[in-house]
């Protein structure tokens, strides 16, 4: 056990139980948000515990989370679009989905400046990026991304409207 | 019309080549010649899979 | 039967079950045991044979017979995936509509479709060297591709995913992974048996004899395994309507 | 097993479990079960096993929620207009058995 | 305590045949056979790791320098997993087909309609 380590314990006690239970439990919609959080607290962990075993080899496993967790969520965002829309009037989560991917971020910048400047510096700035953006994307579809007929939110209609033209 | 259109789609594949090239340099650990030619092939089939998707997405 | 007998009756197969498998459970050697003698053994043959990752090795080399076996359990339940979920008499096909799809969602989609599939290819390649090989890029890949249906619309998807293209390259990846063995043979050594080749320097891209070989076949027999199965899935779930009912 | 951070995983993995199986919606089942998969991803790099991990993080991230949601669609669709309940795709099933 | 990660596994084996015998939709069934999947997963590898052990893989470490676990056991459960999923691809297939045929999910209910 060293630092990384004790930290990535802490991390994913608290926060892959905490968004276990919160999938496990309640409805649909922060089932769903829950969902993306796991992946979101996860792929940070996993970054922590490559550093913390010394092995650079395990950030592939982040790389592969950061890129496939988001899509994940999309297929329940997609194929869920009716009832999402159906009960959540109110998205919520939006206060947790900051809080993890600055938390995200906070633990690729603070790797960084470990490793210092070379290319495995590189890399986990990439995998940073996929995360926070992948999750933050993820989770706005989650809020009404897809539109289906008369379900679409408001404040989404616009960016409908132009998502329906051409690009 | 047709010329210019070869043009933009040479173009396009090219920086996604390039870009995903550069991926590529990021997450090998040793270069060595054989390296970068699997990764000038992979980055190549990644730039075609970019261009047909955003073909099959916008082009009706 | 009732519920209620069927209940008790698990309830007593599961206790019998239980009390069987705690009690083996507590003969197995200790969690944590230094000794692996099967472990140790084949490291040391990895090692011997210039292949960085031993898991790969022990996959597509000391044991790539056991690997011909699982791809061939994989080739069948995707084929009988297909024939199952075949288009049958009494159902006809709807003209999947439009979605309606937020411009970010849509752009995230195109851009991480070409990383992702980068991504998938370099897992493949380097499973001799680093975690990965050709069961986790394969997937990887494939499910990038999945990101046109996820991110715009099922007929973007149909646009680029020639199905019956990836089903060729199923059987084609299935059989080579049998030719290589069978060049082995030619090579006067047993089926399958790594010699052929050269090991190539430790740690490179070459290293390891046919081990980097199989793991291609594998990676492009999962890639399209899974594409044919989830086209599979998605014409049931999208496109085939039946008779009378008509939803969206 | 003086390791703190094996024993937080394997209750991790053991709590999903359960959840996963307790959850008897189908459509809740897949969001559990994805969660399940992250959970057997981190275990199995904590028993130092990363390419297994990768296995699982690649099939359960996406692959088996697309499966299952796909399959859900379509037998949801049909259950939908043979019994007669009017519910939107397939989520209505889970409720309804339990409230048989 | 030598044997938690053994019971944890049997437990969660337990549990996924639990939810397979009680389950009263054919996908939740699917599902739960997954869950008992990655229970021999979990058995495995826990046979397999030794205490301050790291991943068989040399690629960013010099082979011999540190204690390794099992490479053996982990080849068995990777190919699985992958595997595993095309397995549960074909049972979700089966699904669909018995509900095209019957026109029911409920396990109970089809048991009815053979009389």
């Amino acid at each position: 056990m060293n630092g990384w380590t004790t930290t990535a314990t802490v991390a994913l006690a608290g926060g892959l139980g905490a968004t276990l239970w919160g999938a496990a439990t309640g409805p649909l919609h922060r089932r769903a948000v829950a969902q993306n959080l796991a992946s979101a607290v996860t792929a940070p962990a996993l970054l922590l515990l490559a550093q913390g075993y010394g092995r650079p080899a395990y950030v592939d496993l982040a790389l592969v989370l950061a890129l496939l967790g988001p899509v994940g969520t999309l297929v329940f965002a997609r194929l869920l679009a009716g009832e999402l829309a159906d009960g959540g009037q109110s998205p919520g989560g939006r206060g947790p989905t900051l809080a993890v991917a600055a938390y995200g971020a906070l633990v690729v910048v603070v790797l960084c400046a470990v490793t210092g400047p070379s290319r495995a510096m590189v890399k986990l700035l990439v995998v940073g990026v996929l995360l926070v953006a992948g999750n933050l994307i993820a989770s706005k579809a989650l809020s009404g991304g897809f539109g289906t007929a008369g379900a679409s939110a408001g404040k989404n209609a616009g960016q409908e409207r132009e998502s329906n033209g051409r690009g | 019309m047709r010329p210019w259109r070869a043009v933009r789609a040479s173009g396009e594949v090219t920086v996604w080549w390039a870009a995903l090239f550069a991926l590529w340099l990021v997450l090998i650990s040793t270069v060595d010649p054989l390296e970068l030619l699997v990764g000038a092939a992979v980055s190549l089939l990644g730039a075609l899979a970019a261009r047909a998707g955003r073909r099959a997405v916008h082009d009706e | 039967m009732t519920r209620r007998v069927r209940l008790l009756v698990l309830a007593l197969g599961g206790a019998g079950l239980a009390a069987l498998l705690v009690a083996a459970c507590l003969d197995l050697p200790g969690f944590g045991r230094a000794r692996h003698p099967y472990g140790t053994r084949a490291v040391h043959a990895s090692l011997a044979r210039h292949t960085a990752n031993t898991i790969a090795a022990v996959n597509f080399d000391q044991r790539a017979f056991d690997t011909l076996g699982e791809m061939t359990i994989l080739f069948a339940s995707v084929l009988g995936t297909v024939v199952l979920l075949r288009q049958s008499r009494d159902e006809k096909r709807a003209a999947p509509e439009a979605e309606r799809v937020a411009a970010p969602v849509r752009r995230y989609a195109l851009l991480v479709l070409p990383v992702a599939v980068v991504t998938g290819l370099y897992i493949v390649a380097h499973g001799q060297l680093s975690p990965g090989g050709g069961f986790q890029g394969g997937v990887v890949a494939a499910t990038a591709l999945h990101l046109l249906y996820l991110g715009a619309d099922y007929r973007a998807l149909t646009r680029v995913r020639p199905v019956g293209a990836f089903e060729i390259g199923d059987a084609l990846a299935t059989c080579s992974y049998l030719v290589l063995g069978l060049a082995c043979l030619l090579a006067g050594a047993a089926f399958l048996a790594n010699t052929p080749l050269p090991y190539g320097t430790f740690d490179t891209l070459a290293s390891g004899g046919t081990v980097p070989l199989l793991n291609a076949a594998v990676g492009m027999e999962v890639a399209c395994a899974v594409v044919v199965l989830l086209a599979h899935f998605l014409d049931q779930a999208v496109e085939i309507e039946e008779e009378g009912s008509r939803s969206g | 097993m003086d390791d703190p951070l094996i024993v937080v995983t394997l209750l991790l993995v053991a709590a999903a479990a359960t959840a996963a199986v307790a959850v008897r919606d189908p459509v809740r089942q897949a969001l559990v079960l994805s969660v399940l998969g992250l959970c057997l991803a981190v275990l199995f790099t904590v028993l130092q096993a990363p390419d297994v991990g990768l296995s699982q993080l690649a099939v359960g991230s996406a692959l088996t929620p697309l499966l299952l949601m796909l399959a859900v669609r379509r037998v949801g669709r049909r259950a939908k207009g043979t019994t007669g309940t009017t519910g939107t795709t397939g989520t209505g099933d889970g409720e309804r058995e339990k409230a048989r | 305590m030598t044997v938690f990660p053994y019971l944890v596994a049997a437990y969660v084996f337990l549990a996924g045949c639990y939810g397979l015998a009680t389950s009263r939709h054919l996908i939740h069934a699917v599902g739960c056979l997954s869950v008992c999947q990655a229970a021999t997963y979990v058995l495995l590898l826990a046979v397999g790791y030794r205490d301050g052990g790291t991943a068989p893989v040399f690629s960013d470490i010099e082979p011999g320098s540190r204690p390794v676990v099992d490479p053996v056991v982990q080849a068995l459960t990777l190919t699985d997993v992958v595997v595993g999923a095309t397995v549960t691809a074909l049972l979700l297939a089966l699904v669909i087909q018995v509900v095209k045929r019957h026109g029911t999910a409920d396990p109970d209910e089809l048991r009815e309609l053979r009389g």
